[in-house]
């Protein structure tokens, strides 16, 4: 159990320090949250510069484009990063933490060459095609078909809560390509490219009141065989081996804002009164103890990376944090009171799309069976 | 002793239902979240049934009735998310002869209040007394309110502005109280309704081939979902009878509690289709909120309940 | 809505505190909680005391030998006895609670002149034989077996948490009289006299280190016909009547009684300073809210018991009611820190005890399953 | 940075709990449920395998070890629900040379201290500084414990018994968070203990013709077991390797609430089955108790923690 850092890695950490001190004032301001061509562009020039600096695809291995670094720096990054207030992975999100980790794991090297660096560059965007309104937790279910017909698979359906679906080059989608098979068997997966014809994107507006997810309507859309990631049918497997990987560490910048938060929910107690209130500073202390302990599991879980079974320990993190999250902007709205009504206030908006967090990737409901029947060996439903 | 509602009550409460059905169904919910403005139509016909001046004796315009009566008229309001000052403008009947009034609570920090540019009359509550105020003596600035339903306004009152005002010859204790109390009313509908939503979405949505309502997961979420509603029920009824300050305040904690809770399952429940602005749980959760700080918030209510404790 | 007493009920409080303050002093010393045959003798003591007075079965109809009282009379009845701090129910507690209104409802005519007038004089003491070692939870799997021999069942099996077992003349048992009939099927209810050859009784320590229980042991019992209630095989339909009318008011003493334990952790917590604290005071307010909506619950219960589906706003009641009871020893716990750890203070007893309230008589999990079944009307798992 | 336990560690941790498996199964710990004493011979064969020196430098006697290795061993120790003065004990090494040391708290009321009477010597902690004392000087008088496990005394001491006592040259911050941490880590333990106890039931038992381990109801309750007893052991695990007072409120808080409501839920799951005294889940569940008072309990922990936010 060794938390420290080498020389290596702290060197590591000032380079990376004043690197981002020199580049963060060269930004561009940061777009409109609704001018979706306006993020794409920062986002990726964002990414590109990271890439031209050698910090994208932080710990993909080197074969791929990647820096190949271990766990340390890699949490150091996404700490850094964080403190920094550096940009968001934003647009790139599913082209670096899962459709590019896919492609690196079950592509072929052509595909692999083909998809890769354009990712790493910010020169291409994916958005993810998995969910359906049918197939919600039950993601097995998805009716979204495909039909080969000589080198090409002719796809209609429709997928649901996609974000960044405007502005992308690619759809990771996952298909039904036999109607026959049960549950998981018959899927596909699909490298779609936004601009075919047939492909329709309109719009979600959430409870949030922000329009962050898109539904994308398939309609005899035309995708190579070419574009197939492993072989026909085995799609499930194949997504699955980054669905686990993927709940490690996506949130670890987010569990750094979440504790930059927290200082910011005190200090805000601490100048209206609330603080006074011994309710309210264990209720803080508490959110303090959990964000801290969730740090800990993701360096446990880094750590644990290369041990095989990667990302087990991802549905019990996801399944606390998901709810430290909506713990801590509702912590939040008490230390306000009722200036918690107001919409202008940025807790509140991150107050409601925190409450998504218990339902997106899989609902709490969901991981606990996960972590239940996975982890720890009971016996499935019926 | 019984409990129970009488036949008048249940007949009461069925014809405020049929009432909201009727004039404020799901197609005026939804275009009244897009439009803003207080349907005074609306409010004059509700005006005309009596859902403000019912308490009053019928000598002075009102049907004579009580607390319980008014309970369960704001519990449907509630279940139909009606919008606009309700508990304000049936606290001001018989006191103040405007059709639609607000409140300001200068004891709460940051100032802020409901309903301003709707309203022809301001009803003030301080920790003392009751006055009136014309709702452009606050200097109101419209301030985006989370609840797309109810508009909200940053407001300005030193302690100069409170004392020019009107004193009204009332008590501010049972205002606070029965305010207090019909926001409960309202919050139990809150609680009901979304009850209601998560059980019918879980018989009729399928996943893993079965109705998710099969699932225990989801069963016992609705299950304590029940048990909040009618604990806060009955708590919110015998405190209507009684008129008692502890019972009020259990009433408005256990409801809020319910509605938050209650509307915050019902999200969970419905999943992903329930995360859509089209989808209306969402303003069931974002009208709890605002309730639960009005009148007394779950700090005050638990204080005031401490303190009752082998006083 | 009317929570109001009239006149008469009024009148009926009255008496009913004048009879308390003269007959409670005359009352002997309360028996060691391990002496049974002591505690029988003073529990049925009393019980022939309330039964001389008028009081014994209270809201039993009068054909059978009860007071025939309204709901508010009952609740008056239940309020004033612990308020004036009156023995409880004790050894009666079957006979009066389950196994007496069982009879009343499905007994014939001869079997309720048998067996009622005994329980309400305090004459014979009922135990319940429905758990089994196999059968927590799944009461319907109950192994104990009944074997026709002409006007005779021969029983063998064993039973599990019966209290009073030591002390009881009578058991109200449920035996499988058809082994190949599924589940609930199949079940037959006898009244099985405790001195039978072949029962043997055997106590059960609890974790609160108190034997409140017994395992009984059955074998080859020989329990007349003429003993059964209902038909052979109606024994579930039998006893659930009673089941569930049991769990509107079988507790309505007992929030009574944590009404005042909540006042006396408030005391307790001003004598040693923990009532400074918010987030105690808090947190004996919360609960005061929930016990005085509890008692307005039973309330609401009892007004609408004439109006049929008895007790189903028990399984509501039961659920909070039982999470309840633990979190005010929980409270109480941490109102007394370090003390808390004592098995001297009567609180730690109580805490201890009050663990089995989420499990006995159907489980929380159970109990949300009834109510989201037959309450709400989903669907029953597979 | 790597957070794996080293191959040395993993070693000590499997020595541990096989050693513990061995002189203390089963049997032997219902035999000490009712044998009331202190296994000497036992307390013989920890301190012989290092248990409690293992931190002091190897001149010392001790093994050279640090706060994680120690962690690990009481980890297995709560696992065991070995009973006996164990942190005290440990925290004692090379500051006094009794074999068995218990610890008197004096910042906390009432004033009851554990294991006295098996006591040889006692360390005294009040705000400032740490003391030793003979057991005699408190005048101990026998409480009975909830833990049947841990023996309990009403202490008396004033601050004129206090003085009289000599002043150990360490810092009584450093000790207090080092018991504090042991602590936690006898608590993960039990947390992980509980947790392997459910589990194992929930696959075994039968009702309704399935193992309740296929119902989601007792499979969601395992699984929130298992988050609270990852979440703590991840904080107990950083909390000895930076020895930040912070990172052990923190890691006191989470295991604290993994031990008590891992406890708690296994009880749950064994339903009646675990409700006897001849089960072994009250013993854990006890023990649990007992330790979440020790020294810092979650009010302490919270304030901790709360005072650290944006210093």
């Amino acid at each position: 159990m060794d938390l420290s850092r080498t020389p290596a890695e702290e060197a590591f950490r000032a380079e990376l320090r004043r690197w981002l001190a020199h580049v963060l004032p060269q930004l561009p301001p940061a777009p409109d949250p609704g001018d979706w061509p306006g993020r794409r562009a920062y986002d990726c020039a964002w990414q590109r510069m990271l890439h031209d600096a050698g910090y994208a695809g932080i710990h993909w291995p080197k074969e791929v484009g990647g820096r190949g670094a271990g766990p340390a720096e890699h949490l150091i990054h996404l700490e850094e990063t964080e403190k920094a207030g550096a940009p968001y992975v934003g647009a790139n999100f599913v082209g670096l933490l899962h459709a590019g980790p896919t492609i690196a794991a079950e592509g072929t090297a052509e595909q692999r060459r083909r998809w890769l660096p354009p990712i790493l560059r910010g020169e291409q965007v994916w958005c993810q095609g998995f969910s359906e309104p049918q197939a919600g937790s039950d993601l097995a279910s998805l009716r979204t078909r495909a039909v080969r017909e000589g080198d090409t698979y002719v796809v209609t359906g429709s997928k649901l809560w996609t974000s960044h679906a405007e502005v992308a080059d690619w759809c990771e989608l996952l298909v039904r390509t036999d109607p026959e098979a049960p549950g998981h068997r018959g899927i596909t997966w699909l490298a779609m490219p936004m601009d075919a014809p047939g492909v329709t994107v309109r719009p979600l507006r959430t409870l949030a009141g922000s329009t962050e997810f898109a539904q994308v309507f398939l309609d005899e859309v035309r995708v190579p065989v070419a574009n197939r990631l492993g072989a026909e049918n085995d799609g499930w497997r194949v997504t699955m081996v980054t669905l686990s990987f993927e709940r490690g560490t996506a949130f670890a910048g987010e569990v750094v804002a979440c504790r930059r938060t927290l200082g910011e929910v005190a200090a805000q107690a601490r100048s209206n009164g609330a603080w006074d209130d011994p309710v309210v500073r264990r209720r803080l202390g508490r959110l303090a103890a959990e964000f801290s302990a969730l740090w800990s599991l993701i360096a446990w879980n880094v750590s644990h990376a290369g041990d095989g079974s990667p990302g087990l320990g991802g549905s019990v993190f996801k399944l606390r944090y998901s709810h430290a999250r909506q713990e801590l902007f509702d912590a939040a709205a008490e230390v306000l009171g009722r200036g918690s009504l107001s919409a202008a206030h940025r807790w509140t908006h991150e107050r409601l799309s925190s409450l998504s967090y218990t339902i997106a990737a899989g609902t709490s409901q969901i991981q606990r069976n996960i972590v239940a029947e996975r982890l720890l060996g009971l016996p499935k439903g019926p | 002793m019984d409990f129970r509602l009488t036949e008048e009550q249940q007949a009461l409460r069925a014809g405020a239902r049929e009432l909201l059905a009727g004039r404020f169904g799901r197609e005026r919910l939804r275009a009244a979240v897009e439009a803003k403005d207080l349907d005074r139509g609306l409010w004059a016909e509700l005006a005309g049934a009596g859902m403000f001046s019912m308490r009053l004796a019928e000598p002075e315009g009102g049907a004579g009735l009580g607390l319980p009566e008014a309970v369960l008229v704001f519990e449907e309001a509630g279940r139909a998310l009606l919008p606009g000052p309700l508990v304000a403008t049936h606290l001001a009947a018989g006191l103040l002869d405007e059709a639609v009034v607000a409140v300001v609570d200068t004891t709460r920090r940051p100032l802020l209040a409901e309903h301003l540019a709707d309203a022809q009359a301001v009803l003030v509550l301080d920790g003392k007394r009751v006055r009136r105020a014309d709702p452009a003596a606050f200097d109101p600035v419209p301030e985006p309110c989370l609840d797309p339903l109810t508009p909200l306004y940053r407001v300005r009152g030193g302690p100069h502005t409170m004392e020019s005002l009107a004193v009204l010859d009332t008590d501010v204790r049972t205002l606070r109280r029965q305010g207090a109390l019909l926001t409960a009313a309202l919050q139990l509908g809150i609680a009901l309704r979304t009850l209601e939503s998560a059980v019918a979405h879980a018989r009729e949505r399928e996943q893993f081939g079965r109705p998710i309502g099969s699932f225990q997961a989801v069963k016992h979420l609705c299950a304590d979902m029940l048990g909040r509603a009618e604990v806060a029920r009955v708590a919110v009824y015998a405190a209507s009878v009684t008129g008692d300050a502890v019972d009020t305040a259990t009433a408005k904690l256990l409801a809020d509690e319910a509605a938050v809770r209650n509307a915050r399952d019902c999200l969970q429940v419905h999943g992903g289709t329930g995360f859509t602005w089209e989808a209306d749980v969402h303003l069931f959760l974002k009208r709890a909120w605002v309730h639960a700080t009005q009148y007394a918030d779950a700090a005050a209510n638990e204080e005031t309940l401490a303190a009752a404790l082998r006083r």
